[in-house]
């Protein structure tokens, strides 16, 4: 966890700006840049995994059966790029307040 | 290891992770991930990352999107930056200073602005010394950092902060420069041109093959810019796919001096295609301007038969 | 710093006067002395006048500028005695010493009246008898070294062999010619006024 | 930017024979001979000789160079050393010096030790780079031969290049001597790779007056250089595949006035570093260093403040003039960067009137870099002594000792009165 924040003091913070947690950006969630979800519907899923490495956000899970699961919405920003690349209509874009 | 794209996704976690702050939409991200799944699971790695908006966004204090090691320094230089890790990496290796079992591959991200303009003497050095690094450009045809500026990788007549299409002068005015043919003057062992399409294979592909071929090689990878070329951030897809299938992208690699166009669409879609979803080039479809569209067509059509007689001429010579 | 000679040199790009003030330099030093050899820079090219500069002394040397008014100057080519004021600054206790076949007459013309000593040597002659080519360094070195009495002439003919022993280790024949020019030169050496 | 090259001293002379000695006796130029002292070894050499023998026996993992007159023959020499198998470095021969400081970035981060030389305006090209290298706290060594910057062009000495990057966050030390430019390098990296530095540091000595000239100098062996300067063993470092870390970030308000703190710190905490080393090396050497060197200062009336080279001269005409019942003294810093403000307006408290000789102008109207750090020094540590600021040998211009003796003339005029007068001063101009 870093522990690096706008209150710490010169002498606890790392020299030069270093970071020594690789990948610690997981910390840093950007689901609030979301003006619009995208939504999963699994039932119309096959899986076929188009949408996979199209997120920009790494926002799609994708376990080791090779299956995707709902979205990571800590991080997802609402591009829309994986709801257009879906054939099968398995995800729609709506409004954050929509069920 | 022969491409599945689901099990690669599957197997191999995303070395650039989520929580960067690149823009929704943005093309970048998709590529930088997928060449980094190209490296073997069990090596190391080393990202040099020129200024831009990859950097700007993926290492903010105290935050890095890289699980790899990672080194920004400035514009200009990240090849030769990169240059003096990889150097060191084979001094103590040789001196016996690092454990035998590192294996650490090295890696630099630029944009078209660090890499086709200020950082094109840096990477013509550290290319020309033969230093065992892949460079890769992720091209988005203009300074999209500093807020659309034109660059010499910026297509001719699109309207840019610094080349607007004004009623005088409709856009900027000169065709891109062609790096991945300075590249390949280098005589480098391995150099490719790729984008995020089908799958995704193309790109897996040669970036695993530039990573993994000894000595200096290069990708030139367009990544599209929601925002600097004007369409809807969810057809980031569809702009690529109209980049390859117009031929505006040809998709090609050169291993040791012989050239290979990886796909040759079987309709060549008129450039129209790709300009008319693009804001940048609006201007290029008022009455008047249809000379624009032909000499842009004209352009890649020279460009696309070039390639072709290229590959024919490279492939005989034997 | 009393007991500091200074020496100034005259030459032309590629006559290897520099070369020679480093000889000096490198042989003085090899007797136990302080040191110093340096060219006045500038874009020499071939055949460009050239100056290079020894100081010479049994205590460490602290001072950094060139030097005008030296102890002895040495003139590799007697062609520049009409372009170049050689015996600038040069005291008269001292002396000049000239890589010419010109006679004392000649040379007190060309020396602007110069009241010190004149010393001459054919190094030409010298160079081509022992070395079949025409090398003015090494008499050169050998004249200045008689002439100033910077050191004693044995020490410096038995040091001398030793780094052209090392200098051509690759091709001993000629340690042999340099050797004799070094002899020859210390003989032939003359004043003239 | 094209750059002349102009034909340098003896180099090949020279540098053949550092190589064929080498190869004759495994080590520095002219090894200990029999019945000589083997603690040190008598040589000659010229600055640039003394400088890559330095480097030669630090023996670094990288060495990242560009070709600039008067530096130029470091590169060639250390180049020799590695295609002779003299060293372990890697040597990369960059097409320009700020690839060169980016390079030196590279191999310092990824946990090696990176060393450089350059000149003038070879060292402007590297001016984003060299605040990068310090801003990311990378200790690389510098060897800086000093050269005017142009324009117009010139290829000889002064201190226009090192003034330039005064206020980079490097540890600049300068040397008087062949001697010193040595010395000074074989303690570079104990101070700049020190935990409380962890900051470059650069080593200066005057372009061709002590770079191309052939002196008498005191070399080290290998063995003992090997010992005093140690291994490097960052603890943090690109390489380390068990700990990937990430370098150079977007450092925004809330934090990199923080980050510059730090380095300002470590810029303060050099100071005492760089006198710890100085002491190990006398140890060994029998040579000793502090922040500056005092020459007959304690109890001089007047004082000249120089550095590198032209402190021989003004020794020397310190003796000549004391000879004459003149009490003339010298204050040579020998580190500028941290610069020791207390300690100098100590030793100069108790003078009449101080001349500090600037080898470059600032062209603020008001007198040369040093001059304006020394009597800023001065001013915050309450000691007032008249202080003249003289800007001399620009461009190569020689400064002669006559040319030194008629500062301290002037210094015996102005320490008769209680105010200075026209405190910004030329020495050896030509006007009417």
């Amino acid at each position: 966890m870093t522990n690096i924040d706008k209150n710490t003091t010169a002498d606890k913070m790392t020299i030069a700006g270093n970071i020594y947690e690789a990948g610690n950006a997981r910390e840093f969630k950007t689901g609030d840049w979301r003006s619009i979800r995208p939504k999963y519907i699994s039932e119309k899923c096959i899986q076929c995994g188009l949408c996979f490495p199209v997120c920009p956000e790494d926002a799609i899970p994708v376990g080791k059966d090779q299956k995707r699961t709902d979205f990571n919405y800590d991080y997802c920003k609402g591009c829309g790029v994986c709801a257009k690349v879906c054939p099968f209509g398995a995800i729609t874009m709506q409004t954050e307040d929509e069920e | 290891m022969a491409y599945n794209m689901k099990e690669i996704v599957a197997e191999r976690p995303s070395r650039f992770t989520s929580g960067h702050r690149m823009c929704a939409g943005c093309g970048a991200p998709p590529v930088a991930r997928m060449i980094l799944r190209a490296l073997k699971p069990e090596d190391h790695a080393v990202i040099a990352n020129a200024t831009g908006c990859m950097e700007v966004s993926s290492f903010i204090y105290p935050y890095t999107s890289w699980t790899d090691s990672y080194i920004h320094t400035a514009f200009e230089c990240t090849a030769a930056t990169l240059s003096g890790v990889e150097t060191a990496y084979h001094s103590m290796k040789k001196q016996g200073k690092l454990p035998e079992d590192n294996h650490t591959k090295f890696i630099a991200f630029g944009g078209d602005g660090g890499t086709y303009d200020i950082g094109i003497q840096s990477l013509s050095g550290a290319m020309e010394r033969g230093h065992d690094l892949t460079y890769v450009c992720y091209d988005n045809g203009a300074y999209m950092n500093t807020g659309i500026q034109r660059s010499s990788a910026t297509p001719r007549f699109a309207d840019t902060t610094t080349s607007p299409a004004g009623s005088v002068i409709p856009g900027k005015m000169q065709s891109r420069k062609d790096l991945t043919e300075i590249m390949e003057a280098h005589h480098l062992p391995y150099v490719a041109q790729t984008i995020a399409y089908m799958n995704f294979k193309d790109l897996y592909e040669k970036a695993e093959k530039a990573i993994y071929t000894e000595g200096p090689t290069f990708l030139n990878v367009l990544s599209p810019c929601p925002r600097g070329w004007g369409y809807p951030t969810e057809d980031l897809m569809q702009i690529n796919k109209l980049a390859v299938e117009t031929c505006y992208w040809p998709l090609y690699e050169v291993e040791n001096g012989k050239y290979k166009v990886n796909y040759k669409p079987a309709k060549k879609l008129p450039i129209e295609e790709f300009l008319k979803p693009q804001k940048r080039f609006k201007h290029m479809f008022k009455p008047g301007n249809e000379w624009m569209i032909k000499e842009f067509q004209e352009e890649v059509d020279k460009r696309w038969q070039a390639l072709l007689d290229l590959e024919e001429m490279s492939n005989k010579a034997e | 710093m009393s007991n500091m000679i200074e020496i100034r040199w005259h030459g032309r790009g590629g006559q290897g006067a520099k070369t020679a003030s480093l000889l000096l330099a490198d042989a003085a030093f090899n007797t136990g002395k302080y040191i110093q050899g340096f060219p006045e820079y500038g874009p020499e090219r071939m055949g460009a006048p050239i100056t290079a500069y020894n100081r010479i002394s049994d205590t460490q040397i602290r001072i950094h500028s060139n030097i005008y008014e030296p102890d002895y100057v040495v003139v590799v080519d007697d062609t520049l005695l009409e372009s170049v004021d050689v015996t600038a600054g040069l005291k008269k206790e001292g002396a000049i010493v000239i890589n010419t076949t010109k006679d004392g007459e000649q040379l007190k013309k060309l020396l602007k009246g110069y009241e010190g000593k004149v010393y001459t040597i054919d190094a030409r002659k010298v160079s081509m008898e022992t070395l079949g080519k025409y090398f003015p360094n090494t008499p050169m070195l050998a004249a200045i070294v008689k002439v100033s009495g910077i050191m004693k002439e044995d020490e410096f003919v038995k040091d001398m062999e030793g780094s052209f022993k090392h200098k051509f280790a690759k091709k001993p024949e000629v340690i042999d010619g340099n050797m004799k020019a070094l002899k020859m030169a210390l003989e032939e050496v003359k004043q003239v006024s | 930017m094209k750059r002349e090259q102009y034909t340098n001293s003896f180099s090949n002379i020279e540098r053949a024979k550092i190589v064929d000695k080498n190869e004759q006796k495994g080590c520095v130029p002219n090894c200990a001979k029999k019945g000589e002292d083997t603690m040190s070894i008598r040589e000659r050499l010229s600055g640039n000789e003394a400088a890559a023998t330095a480097m030669k026996q630090i023996n670094p993992d990288v060495v990242a160079a560009f070709p600039i007159t008067p530096s130029t023959e470091i590169p060639q020499y250390f180049s020799t050393f590695v295609d002779n198998g003299m060293v372990d470095t890697e040597f990369i021969a960059v097409e320009s010096e700020h690839s060169a400081m980016s390079a030196c970035i590279g191999a310092e981060a990824a946990g090696a030790r990176a060393m450089t030389a350059t000149s003038a305006n070879g060292l402007s090209l590297m001016w984003e780079m060299v605040y990068i290298a310090s801003g990311m706290r990378l200790p690389i060594v510098m060897s800086l031969v000093n050269r005017a910057v142009s324009g117009p062009l010139n290829i000889h000495n002064d201190h226009s290049d090192a003034m330039g990057v005064r206020d980079s966050g490097w540890i600049m030390l300068f040397s008087e001597t062949n001697q010193e430019a040595y010395d000074n390098l074989l303690m570079a990296h104990r101070i700049a790779e020190n935990e409380k530095v962890q900051l470059p540091l650069m080593v200066c000595q005057d372009g061709f007056i002590t770079s191309h000239s052939i002196e008498n100098i005191e070399l080290l062996e290998d063995e003992k250089v090997k010992e005093f300067v140690g291994e490097y063993h960052p603890k943090h470092y690109l390489l380390n595949a068990k700990e990937p870390m990430a370098m150079g970030p977007m450092d925004l308000q809330a934090f990199l006035f923080e980050h510059k703190y730090q380095q300002a710190e470590a810029m303060k905490n050099a100071k005492q570093v760089i006198l710890d080393v100085a002491k190990d090396f006398e140890k060994m050497t029998g040579r000793s260093y502090g922040l500056f060197e005092e020459y007959k200062l304690e109890d001089a009336d007047i004082a000249i403040v120089c550095m590198n080279s032209t402190a021989g001269t003004t020794k020397d005409v310190v003796d000549a003039l004391r000879e004459q019942g003149i009490k003339a003294g010298l204050l040579k810093v020998r580190v500028f960067r941290p610069f020791p403000a207390e300690e100098i307006a100590k030793a100069l408290s108790h003078v009449k009137a101080v001349a500090v000789l600037d080898k470059a102008d600032s062209l603020n109207g008001a007198g040369g870099a040093l001059f304006t750090d020394v009597t800023s020094g001065m001013q915050t540590n309450n000691v007032t002594v008249p202080t003249a600021s003289y800007i001399y040998g620009i461009g190569g211009r020689d400064t002669t000792s006559k040319e030194i003796e008629s500062v301290f003339k002037d210094l015996m005029k102005d320490s008769k009165k209680d105010k200075i007068e026209n405190p910004y001063r030329y020495l050896g101009l030509r006007k009417e």
